[in-house]
């Protein structure tokens, strides 16, 4: 409770003018640090990882410093833009899957009680089976390479996607199913209408989760795969680096990965808060 | 003869290096497209199952890296045969820290193993039963070598052709080497596996790029390797001239390639002697089980023709 | 004010109407033994305006729900007279059920859209019944912005848009003050005669029932249950001048007694 | 709307019980269905299975049939058991770690905004690296093998809870809040008796996505730590088999690992409808 | 009955009470343009039983929650006259706002275990306060198993069961029946009395507000403020006998004309 009981009685203009140059100066505070803080947190991460290499005296081909892995970074990135962009594209590709399928198919499995008992193990199959050990099987009767690559990242991506936007799907309110069943909606309206929206903030968990997932499919998709030379992405580059100990190099990507990672998180967030300012408990401000 | 050129694929184990010269050479100089046969190449990688494609019929050849899983595709009643074995012995060999160990024997007292995966379910299986090395000081090796430099204690595995280039390179000591071959590890590497099925419907085929892969191979080595190194670091720009050059001198320095049969009947040749000692021995180790017919792994109808002697003779002699 | 039986559906003493649905000898019981509707009997006719009234918790917001199809009773069944399509039917629930994630208009929109018929005309409607309501300008808002009383009253134009055959509210004036209540009773009535449409009203208001309806069903609690059904007789329209009128007082102290009789000391508090 | 027209209103006893009837073999075949329909399925998925591989006569050293699996199962259980007993051990100990790590730094990230923003990145930064990548470093720094295998199976498998548990505690309702405030709550108990009570639903989507990913974590940890002989769990014996080309033996232990994700989702939803069939609209049966 | 002046605090009638709270020219606005509250000055006397009487939508609930500390005004402050410790303070809010997933019991106690106090006594407190409201059979139901009316009781009397210094409550008993109704304002009158607390009440119901307090503070919509106050004179305790006294009803029919004159044509609804 934020009442103040000390704040006397008498006196109100000026602790009138006292209290709202405290308002706006907490305002003002609360601003700064949105951006302030995390900036400091990671100018100390990046300097308690220089302080670990210089003071352990670790050398730079077990974990480079951050200042080499920057340097690197800008000298090799012409070798390393290609294959982030072809990461990027399978990434985004899977994730494009993992949507489509993954809430295709909670869509499908909210139809009918029988039909999630009856295929969403096999769901759980394909998020369990470990994608090294049936790799080989999809590049058999797969022909197209970035067909099989998109397969093994979709696999990786897909299973969070699936499992919220049913979770979602499952949690419309009972009193507005029961509206739109007065008003006689049929199973389209009633997805349309009610269950998209209302298993959205789900859904967009799930997605936030998959963004990042589908990043590491396709990077164990390419492990799998295994594409050497030209056109391979940032997985052949960390792989290739690890082998030639160019760990400068490996970092260079990894913090690549690391990037994007992060990048697609926040995109996805920011799209979450777009999408559900205007409505959802955990994108609401509070008053105002 | 051009309307004739069949298309084929090969699989190789790695991406693409000095280790896979020959096959660029055959390529690159036409050797291959002469009988007949346009070869692609198809790299592998850490997690590459090409072998897993051939068996599919994918892929026509693909690459074997010992006699090992040849002898399991008996026992599993898969029809595979080995046509070939360029490497007559196992380049495989274990590296440590300069002075560190005294004999292949001293690598017992090492504290880690640092053995790759597919190492694991070979060697390692002979060096366990043959030496007593133990399991569980076996860490994998995911082919950066930086846990072996930063460990004293430790061995790791590698290729007399890479890992110690690798190693003395970022590392800034020359490793000690332990030749498995010299061990007693003594199985042909880098074979070319096919499938029965292909020698039963285009002998011509495999006869084609068993020969021309052992042509290739001696240009490659005692010839012009340009051509063919262009291609490897086509295929893989981060591949370095100087480890190339490396490559190509351990091969010879080893003779790799080039030594034992390989110099009567020619660069890939195999005897069934050869095979069976082997077999035997891993079955005494307890690697492998008796009873299985090796005869069914292998033929020797094309390794064994001697396409490549003339050649040989007239390069490797200089 | 009579007393009418409560048994038959055809038996009602006005014999031009036509029953529109019959619930015979309902029961309702949640889980194992929370009775909310016993051996509940009655009938609503064709242009009724049937009030229940009862004490909370005693089976007013199950029987609509019954009525409206949402739940299945545990025994017994209800009939129709008339057939029902889609969209002849409304519901103000007890609580507003609105979309969050839709603005007001938005939400009063809901059965066109569901209907198929979401047409400039159907938006004029909306934007109209947001006017009768008192939130002309706020059509743009999202639920959580608006106070109680206002969500209340989107739902009751969603309600109220689309002139359906049969409306079914529960208790929707509750949260909102006299005032506005009062034009909204209004409302109610005239649209009801402009359209001839039935309605069964939920209330706790005996003034309000009286006023609105021509049937009063009183029930009581635990289990659930129909004890008495008045019917008052003042004619429709009934205006302003019907409030203030001795009959009217007459009958609301009536509908009082009848409901305190009839619920004894056993009105769900003690 | 399920009002039916139709039925006339005389005869109004025999139609009582004929729709009596009717509610009661509606109920009784919805019982039935329950079970019948996903066994029929499953069996329809096998037969399926071994119609492709007789039909297609697909070699068994590629894929085989499910009687040869079965037998192969049967025949190997002895060798297979104790892998699978190591696998599960890490499977439930990463799941632990990723339940308690996982929620516990959503609760971490939901006292503060600022925490939030600050540290939310560097988990979407373990999320995405690609443990083949730091596996090595993980092993040169870390020296006991079980807490490097679980680091590793934690890594992938705490994320999900992590982010569905964040937005969950940031779900709670509005109201319900404020009145928590205006009891004067501790955040301590605003988050024990609020925010995870309606955190709970979102956690155990979470839970059921991350039990699934710490089979995964347990597999992939295997890979890349590695253990040999004995010890060595069912990664390790698809390694195995693979390159002995025993691929009966491979697919016996990737059905293993496949009945274990299978069987960990259906004990998660169990203990998720357990726990919420009181209150949750998602485990609400609806009406009575 | 008669016009308070309301701009200074202390200038109340009532020499001998304490100034517990004043909002002073406190204006509350929403995002850009939602006037909700413009200049609005009120004081709270500790004892007062203080009724909101206004339209739906002229920001009652909002000066319920910037008295409760949930929501800070955009000008202006409030202040209070008496320090306020946790636990002194109790809102019952216009909706249930229960727990979902605790029993009707556990949601009585929550603001024990809250405090710290959840004591065996503390149970029989809440068990008697649910039979008070007439739910003592519910206990262990949960929420979503009770009737909106019952929702709303459990909310009830988890404000009253702390026995708190000042109470906030928002149309409390606006989804009860009438009966249920006057047994609850019997009961809040008596535990008002027996523990001396202040309550700030909003309501819909004239009657209601002259029945419980001792003034009533009238609102307007638009943007919401106060334009009357009266005082209800009657002395407490206030009996069923006051309820059908002359003087009741000529206060109601006074509160209710104050409260037509002062809103004019501008109720809200046109
Ligand atoms: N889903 C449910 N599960 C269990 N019991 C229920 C359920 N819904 C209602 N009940 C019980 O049925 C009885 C009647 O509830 P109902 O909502 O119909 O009352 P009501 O007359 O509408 O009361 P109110 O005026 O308070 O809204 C109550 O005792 C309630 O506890
Ligand atoms: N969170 C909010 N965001 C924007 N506007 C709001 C918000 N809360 C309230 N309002 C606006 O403030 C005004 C007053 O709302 P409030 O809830 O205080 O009304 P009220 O007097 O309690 O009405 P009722 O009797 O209907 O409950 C309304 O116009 C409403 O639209
Ligand atoms: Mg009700
Ligand atoms: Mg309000």
């Amino acid at each position: 409770m934020s009442i103040d009981p000390a704040v006397p009685m008498a006196d109100s203009a000026p602790v009138l003018d006292r209290e709202e140059a405290q308002r706006l100066r907490a305002e003002r505070l609360s601003r700064t640090g949105r951006w302030a803080l995390p900036i400091l947190v990671f100018v100390l991460v990046i300097a308690g990882w220089h302080w670990l290499v210089t003071a352990k005296e670790i050398p730079h081909y077990i974990l480079p410093g951050p200042g080499l892995v920057a340097s690197t970074l800008w000298q090799d990135f012409g070798i390393l833009a290609g294959s982030w962009l072809v990461t990027l594209t399978v990434t985004g590709l899977a994730l494009l899957l993992a949507v489509v399928f993954g809430g295709g198919l909670a869509i499908l499995f909210t139809q009918s009680k029988w039909i999630e008992m009856s295929f969403f193990p096999y769901a759980v199959v394909l998020q369990v089976t470990p994608i090294v050990a049936i790799a080989p099987l999809i590049f058999i009767y797969v022909d197209s390479k970035i067909a099989g690559l998109l397969i093994c990242a979709w696999i990786v991506a897909f299973f969070p996607i699936l499992s919220n936007t049913t979770l979602g799907l499952n949690s419309a309110d009972h009193n507005l199913r029961d509206l739109f069943s007065v008003y006689g909606a049929s199973r389209w309206q009633r997805l349309r209408y009610l269950q998209l929206p209302a298993a959205l903030p789900y859904f967009l968990g799930g997605l936030r989760i998959a963004g990042g997932l589908s990043l590491i499919g396709a990077v164990v998709a390419e492990f799998v795969a295994g594409s050497g030379g030209i056109g391979s992405g940032l997985a052949f580059r960390i792989l290739e680096s690890s082998y030639r100990l160019n760990t400068p190099r490996m970092f260079a990507a990894l913090t690549l990965i690391v990037v994007t990672g992060v990048a697609i998180y926040l995109v996805l967030s920011w799209v979450t808060w777009m999408l559900l300012r205007k409505w959802h408990e955990s994108a609401l401000k509070r008053d105002a | 003869a051009e309307s004739h050129v069949m298309e084929v694929n090969f699989g190789t184990n790695w991406v693409a290096q000095a280790e896979h010269g020959g096959y660029y050479q055959a390529v690159a100089d036409g050797t291959y497209e002469a009988c007949g046969l346009k070869v692609t190449i198809v790299p592998g990688g850490p997690q590459v199952n090409n072998r897993a494609l051939m068996l599919a019929g994918k892929i026509d050849f693909s690459m074997g890296g010992n006699l090992l899983q040849a002898f399991s595709a008996v026992k599993e009643g898969i029809p595979l045969k080995v046509v070939a074995a360029h490497f007559q012995k196992e380049p495989q060999v274990l590296l440590t820290h300069p002075g560190k160990v005294t004999d292949f024997e001293g690598l017992k007292d090492l504290e880690t193993m640092i053995i790759g995966d597919n190492g694991f379910q070979s060697f390692y299986q002979w060096m366990m039963a043959d030496y007593g090395f133990d399991a569980g000081k076996r860490v994998p090796y995911t082919f950066n070598p930086a846990p072996f430099i930063a460990d004293e204690n430790s061995a790791q595995q590698g290729y007399i052709t890479s890992e110690p280039f690798a190693i003395e390179k970022e590392g800034g000591f020359a490793p000690d080497i332990w030749l498995l071959s010299d061990a007693g590890f003594n199985t042909y590497a880098t074979t070319v596996e096919t499938m029965q099925e292909t020698i039963d419907t285009k002998p011509d085929a495999v006869k084609c790029f068993v020969e021309g892969s052992a042509i290739g191979w001696t240009n490659y080595l005692y010839g012009d390797p340009s051509a063919a190194n262009a291609l490897i670091q086509e295929a893989n720009p981060e591949m370095s001239d100087e480890q190339i050059a490396f490559s190509i001198e351990k091969m010879k320095e080893y003779g790799i390639v080039l030594s034992g049969d390989a110099e009567t009947a020619g660069i890939g040749a195999m005897t069934a002697e050869t095979i069976q000692s082997f077999y035997d021995k891993m079955v005494d180790a307890g690697v492998l089980e008796a009873g299985i017919d090796v005869s069914q792994s292998y033929t020797l109808d094309f390794a064994n023709t001697g396409a490549s002697l003339e050649l040989q003779k007239q390069l490797a002699s200089k | 004010m009579r007393t009418a039986t409560h048994t038959v559906p055809s038996a009602t003493a006005d014999g031009t109407s036509r029953t529109l649905l019959a619930m015979q000898n309902v029961d309702k019981i949640f889980g194992a033994d929370v009775v909310a509707l016993r051996n509940m009997t009655l009938d609503v006719q064709e242009g009724d305006f049937l009030s229940l009234l009862g004490p909370s918790g005693c089976g007013k917001s199950t029987a609509l729900r019954l009525i409206a199809g949402l739940s299945q009773p545990t025994r017994g069944a209800i009939r129709w007279g008339t057939p029902m399509a889609d969209g002849d039917l409304s519901v103000v629930f007890q609580e507003p059920t609105l979309m969050p994630w839709a603005t007001v208009i938005d939400n009063v929109l809901l059965p066109f859209r569901i209907a198929g018929s979401l047409t400039d005309e159907a938006r004029d409607r909306a934007r109209d019944m947001l006017a009768r309501v008192g939130l002309a300008a706020f059509e743009g808002a999202y639920p959580r912005e608006l106070s109680g009383g206002m969500k209340m009253r989107v739902s009751i134009a969603r309600a109220l848009v689309t002139r359906p055959k049969l409306m079914l509210m529960d208790e929707p004036f509750a949260a909102l003050d006299e005032i506005t209540r009062f034009k909204l009773n209004d409302d109610l009535l005239q649209l009801k005669d402009s359209m001839d449409c039935t309605v069964v009203f939920v209330t706790h208001s005996v003034f309000e029932s009286v006023f609105l309806s021509n049937r009063i069903v009183i029930m009581a609690a635990r289990p659930g249950r129909v004890i008495r059904e008045l019917a008052v007789e003042a004619p429709y329209p009934r205006t302003e001048a019907f409030r203030t009128s001795a009959e009217y007082a007459a009958q609301c102290r009536a509908a009082s007694d009848a409901l305190h009789e009839a619920m004894g000391g056993d009105v769900g508090v003690h």
